[in-house]
């Protein structure tokens, strides 16, 4: 078992044709992702790598029977990739794009709430299920198949411990960063249900950071709902107040100083969950729960 | 981007927004002149982005000549709470009965804006926000639809609002919003509004935050970047196209990826260092980003050691590492001790790469950061 | 049993310091409805002959206990002032003002669909249930209480037939007149479903007139679903293609000529709807039915 | 208010829509100037609004300038289906390869906007519809967040419009769409859009309906009104505030309310005479404004007797009967019969006190509509 993605998801690829988007598409195909169309306007009738692309993805989803989206489109054009993707419509979208505008998110998102489709980032590395498939960038070598869920809103953090569980044995069911942006589809409340739907999955790593009250909202539905355990990482402790770090939803906001670390942590322990100060820490916490 | 107050009252008056008559000094004479042309009495105001500047002495209040002179003499080069004062903004005092707050911000909770009002302006809101979150009335705005007008009445009776000024309060909030929509604003804020014994609406202060993404569409805004910068090293890194936070320790930072420089910023100050700066380089790792990335470390003089911590995903580690030993072999020195540590995707073929004359390897994050807080402390000595 | 409006009705009036609010407010007053407050932007804290009014539709509904809006507002702010009483939210809004934008109310329309909320017309006369209560400005001295129930795009036209069905004593359970737009908010069908299933209306009048597809929508759900006998009227059969005649919705299209009075004609035909040629022969076909 | 095809060339020129070279004329000589200019070939097209123009002669094609001056002659003057031609517009002809059907309307029964394109273009598009609806492609558009970029190109690429041209097809349509929001328009439409050899994209015709209910807040379309007027009384009607539809048959109509009015035509029908017009004076009936649409009625060469309908609902029958007695004395002479019937609220009252003299008092709708036939009939002999 899994969440959200499996080999039977049927992947069109908006953006095939970009760089990163060809880049990437090979990548996911190699891993063994059922990627089975690209849409790019004005490109229809092409083919990357032997997959068909189409101008829109309402032709590629009908043609190809596709019920993922994995959005490799640049910022400007990205909020009509997915309203695009919403329209179809797809089961699942995955928004790689980083650098959308919060306004333009914010319009998707009211679209996003009137339709069954789930959407994962912006901004995010994409989604992965050990040895079956991934959407996204993530690169698919240090990931192995076992019993640990992990979500998270950083990239390099997610691998870097996942990294640290595959080095000790300790496999994954699936692994969902859901970005860095202020606005994002799945929230670590949705990614934490699934997992909890998940009879394979036995404990959780959720790797939260500073800026908004996700990780507080997490901590709230742990502590009421969830029987599988969870062990949290939250970075940015160091962060001042007032300053974006990298990530545009990673800011502490000034004066009143919401969205901070400890807020977070604090709010984590309160619902049992154990932080740990070094990513080592949290692999050591899961290794306990299993 | 965070628009300086003069910046955001230009913006707001063009928007049709009141805002007192002033005038941008960068020299005492200048700021006098501006008095003399404005008439007393005239506020004298520091630009630089930090709270609470009246407290600690940037904003004064003048009657004559003099006292303005005197005024800008103290605040003019003046340091404010570690900023310094290169501008004042001269400005005409409001005479006024009443200070409000209004608002627009971004949920992001709930993904749509918020437009806020209260009656208790001219405070710390934030602390009004804490103590009596009664005390400011929220109006969600439907991110499809926009502001629509019963929204601002909405928001300005129910916040209390005196019944002779709630129409132009209202009106004020609707042009503020349009403002926010029409400029990607991610935070709008007016505090105080204040309210004249005429009944007159006039905005005291502005903040005006600017979503970088969206400045690609604004280039009007984009202009205000760099006068914007409250840092040469922050300028600096616009330039470069990096994300960089600068702070006030002696450990410099360079990693990939958001979450995980943010982490080795915890783990310096974890291991009894003080991180220096927040850098992230992005994905992959070229010559030329990993030397405008030293650089930029390098240039900040209170750096005395640096911990260059990146995860190969899809890059792969050699190519990381080949990507360091270019750019480190540029210089002609490296001007501090610098550690690196790679992970991921072929890390040990990194590491055995790696030019050890010039850095130090380490094989863990958290050995690297340990290493890098010793090699600070033995400099700092 | 009546539909829509009751003595138990709390009525809020939008708009009743104008001069057409406060006249019309007066009369509805006189007929018994139940009229709690007014709202007027800046007008708070007055009284309208002892009617509270407030600056606020919500504060109205609030302190007063409003379930029920009727909106008197100029068409320039009358899309505002729908918006008002969808957000308060309101069991029912019956919108008098005629000439409100279409793409104003498009938008109205769009938002409505999101609510619970029963919007009648704009640009109708309003809705009676004789003896009890009535929103808006149909006459009410012409109205006697009975069991036939009353639906109109027009408004002197309905009176017309009213007066015929009275002075032939046919009484009405309630009378709705839908509005004269071509986008509002209770349809043909809508209030159609809502007399079939009030026990005391036996038979119904429906007054089409040519544009748009309505009629024929009812006459699709006239012969699937109800058991009321239902007698029509369409006016318009003299209408050139392409004119507004009045209601910015009594428009034939040009060319292919949709929205005429004869497809109107013809659906209801085949629905078993007999159509009048005269309101007199309207009446007849009521009578017959009773 | 339906635009004249060269007003709506200005404001698709204005928007940004790609129109041939065109000047407006209102004499041969005009014509041929302007035809001089341009350059041939040059379309000369009857400024009326009416379908079918080409068909029926008020479009000539030619090719230098005794052809011009013939076309002119043709056509300025001519009676197009009823219309008087005062003026042409003098074209560029489009060489094209392909003609496009595109149009932006409001779908009433989903309250929302429906864009719409067809490689049918240049064509009846109502017939195409009715025979082939799946040969225009509808994509309907969310009233809350306008046109998003990925539904012009959906609905392009799904009408089959060729891939070389997609592109800028879809821009034209999310430009008809901006223009169809921002100007409040009920209606655009260009057909043909024509494709030309290089791959040009030019609206050689333009349709564009204005509600009239948002003309307030349109002030530069507002003024465009009355040269959109196509009859010298429905200008007339503009000035007085009548709604005012203008037919050919000689029974003049005047009543209360659109509904009450329309059954009036149809029952002069029914009744075996022919309405020369609708006219609705709306609620009450003071002296003024009988005046005035008695005044429109009986401008009506046309008219050889008038019914005048009011159901009096809150207006009481005794003030209207008053009203309109005060109208009828204000006639020298009335110059036609007049019926009129009065319904409602103190009908009976009202009936009493009309003026016998001047006008034939009927009870019954059914009744007066009848005598106002059997008027027309007796008159017209």
């Amino acid at each position: 078992m899994s969440i959200l993605v499996d080999n039977d998801s049927r992947v069109v690829v908006q953006g095939i044709t970009g760089g990163e988007g060809k880049f990437h598409t090979r990548q996911m195909v190699e891993y063994g992702t059922n990627v089975v169309a690209g849409a790019v306007p004005g490109k229809g009738g092409q083919e990357v790598d032997g997959i068909p692309v189409y101008d829109t993805v309402d032709r590629a989803a009908r043609e190809e029977n596709a019920d993922t989206s994995v959005v490799f489109v640049p910022p400007a054009f990205a909020a009509d990739a997915l309203f695009e993707a919403l329209d179809a419509p797809l089961d699942l979208v995955v928004a790689i794009t980083e650098g959308i505008p919060q306004q333009d998110m914010s319009k998707v998102y009211r679209k996003l709430r009137e339709t069954d489709t789930q959407l994962v980032g912006p901004n995010c590395p994409g989604v992965i299920t050990p040895g079956q498939a991934k959407l996204g960038i993530l690169p698919g070598n240090i990931f192995e198949s076992g019993n640990v869920g992990l979500v998270s809103r950083s990239g390099t953090l997610t691998y870097q411990v996942v990294d640290n569980l595959t080095k000790r044995g300790i496999g994954q069911t699936t692994a969902v960063g859901i970005g860095g942006d202020p606005i994002i589809g799945t929230d670590f409340v949705d990614a934490l249900e699934m997992f909890e739907n998940d009879p394979d999955t036995k404990a959780i790593a959720m790797c939260g950071e500073i800026g908004g009250e996700d990780e507080e909202e997490a901590a709230r539905y742990i502590g009421e709902y969830m029987d599988t355990p969870v062990a949290g990482f939250i970075a940015g402790r160091t962060a001042p107040p007032g300053k974006r770090m990298g990530h545009a939803g990673a800011i502490v906001s000034g004066g009143g100083g919401t969205g901070t670390a400890e807020s977070k942590i604090d709010a984590l322990n309160d619902a049992g969950v154990p932080v740990g100060d070094t990513p080592e820490e949290v692999v050591d916490h899961i290794e306990g729960f299993l | 981007m965070k628009l300086h107050e003069y910046q955001a009252k230009g913006v707001f008056a063009d928007a049709g927004v009141p805002v007192p008559d002033s005038k941008l000094a960068s020299t005492v004479d200048e700021a006098v002149d501006a008095a003399e042309d404005i008439g007393y009495p005239v506020a004298i105001k520091a630009q630089v982005q930090v709270g609470g500047r009246g407290k600690a002495g940037g904003i004064e209040l003048v009657d004559n000549a003099e006292e303005a002179r005197e005024a800008a003499e103290n605040i003019i080069g003046m340091d404010l709470k570690g900023l310094h004062v290169d501008r004042v903004l001269v400005e005409a005092a409001v005479d006024f009965v009443n200070e409000l707050y209004v608002g627009v911000t971004m949920d992001r909770n709930e993904g749509e804006p918020v437009a806020m009002v209260s009656t208790r302006g001219g405070v710390n809101i934030e602390e009004v926000a804490a103590e009596d979150p009664e005390a400011i009335e929220r109006e969600h705005i439907d991110p499809a639809f926009g502001m629509q007008p019963y929204e601002s009445r909405k928001a300005v009776y129910e916040a209390g609002v005196d019944r002779e000024v709630a129409g132009d309060v209202a009106s004020v909030l609707r042009t503020l919003f349009q403002l926010w929509d029409d400029s990607d604003a991610t935070e709008i804020e007016v505090n105080p509004l204040m309210i004249t014994a005429d009944g007159d609406v006039v905005a005291a202060d502005a903040v005006m935050n600017i979503d970088d993404d969206a400045l690609f569409r604004h280039p009007d805004l984009a202009e205000m970047e760099d006068e914007a910068a409250e840092d040469d090293l922050e300028a600096k890194a616009n330039e470069y196209g990096f994300d960089y936070v600068r702070l006030s320790g002696n450990v410099g930072i360079i990693g990939n990826g958001a979450g995980l420089v943010m982490t080795t910023l915890d783990l310096v100050d974890y291991y009894g260092g003080e991180p220096a700066n927040f850098l992230d380089i992005g994905g992959g790792a070229k010559a030329e980003r990993v030397t405008n990335a030293l650089d930029m470390v390098f240039s900040d003089e209170n750096v005395d050691a640096v911990v260059f911590n990146i995860f190969g995903g899809i890059t792969r580690g050699d190519e990381v590492a080949k990507g360091i030993n270019e750019a480190l072999e540029s210089f002609d020195e490296i001007p501090k001790k610098v550690v690196v540590r790679l992970a991921g995707t072929n890390a040990e073929e990194g590491m055995d790469i790696l030019n050890t004359d010039l850095v130090t390897v380490e094989v863990t994050l958290e050995e690297a950061v340990q290493r890098a807080v010793e090699y600070a402390e033995e400099e700092a000595q």
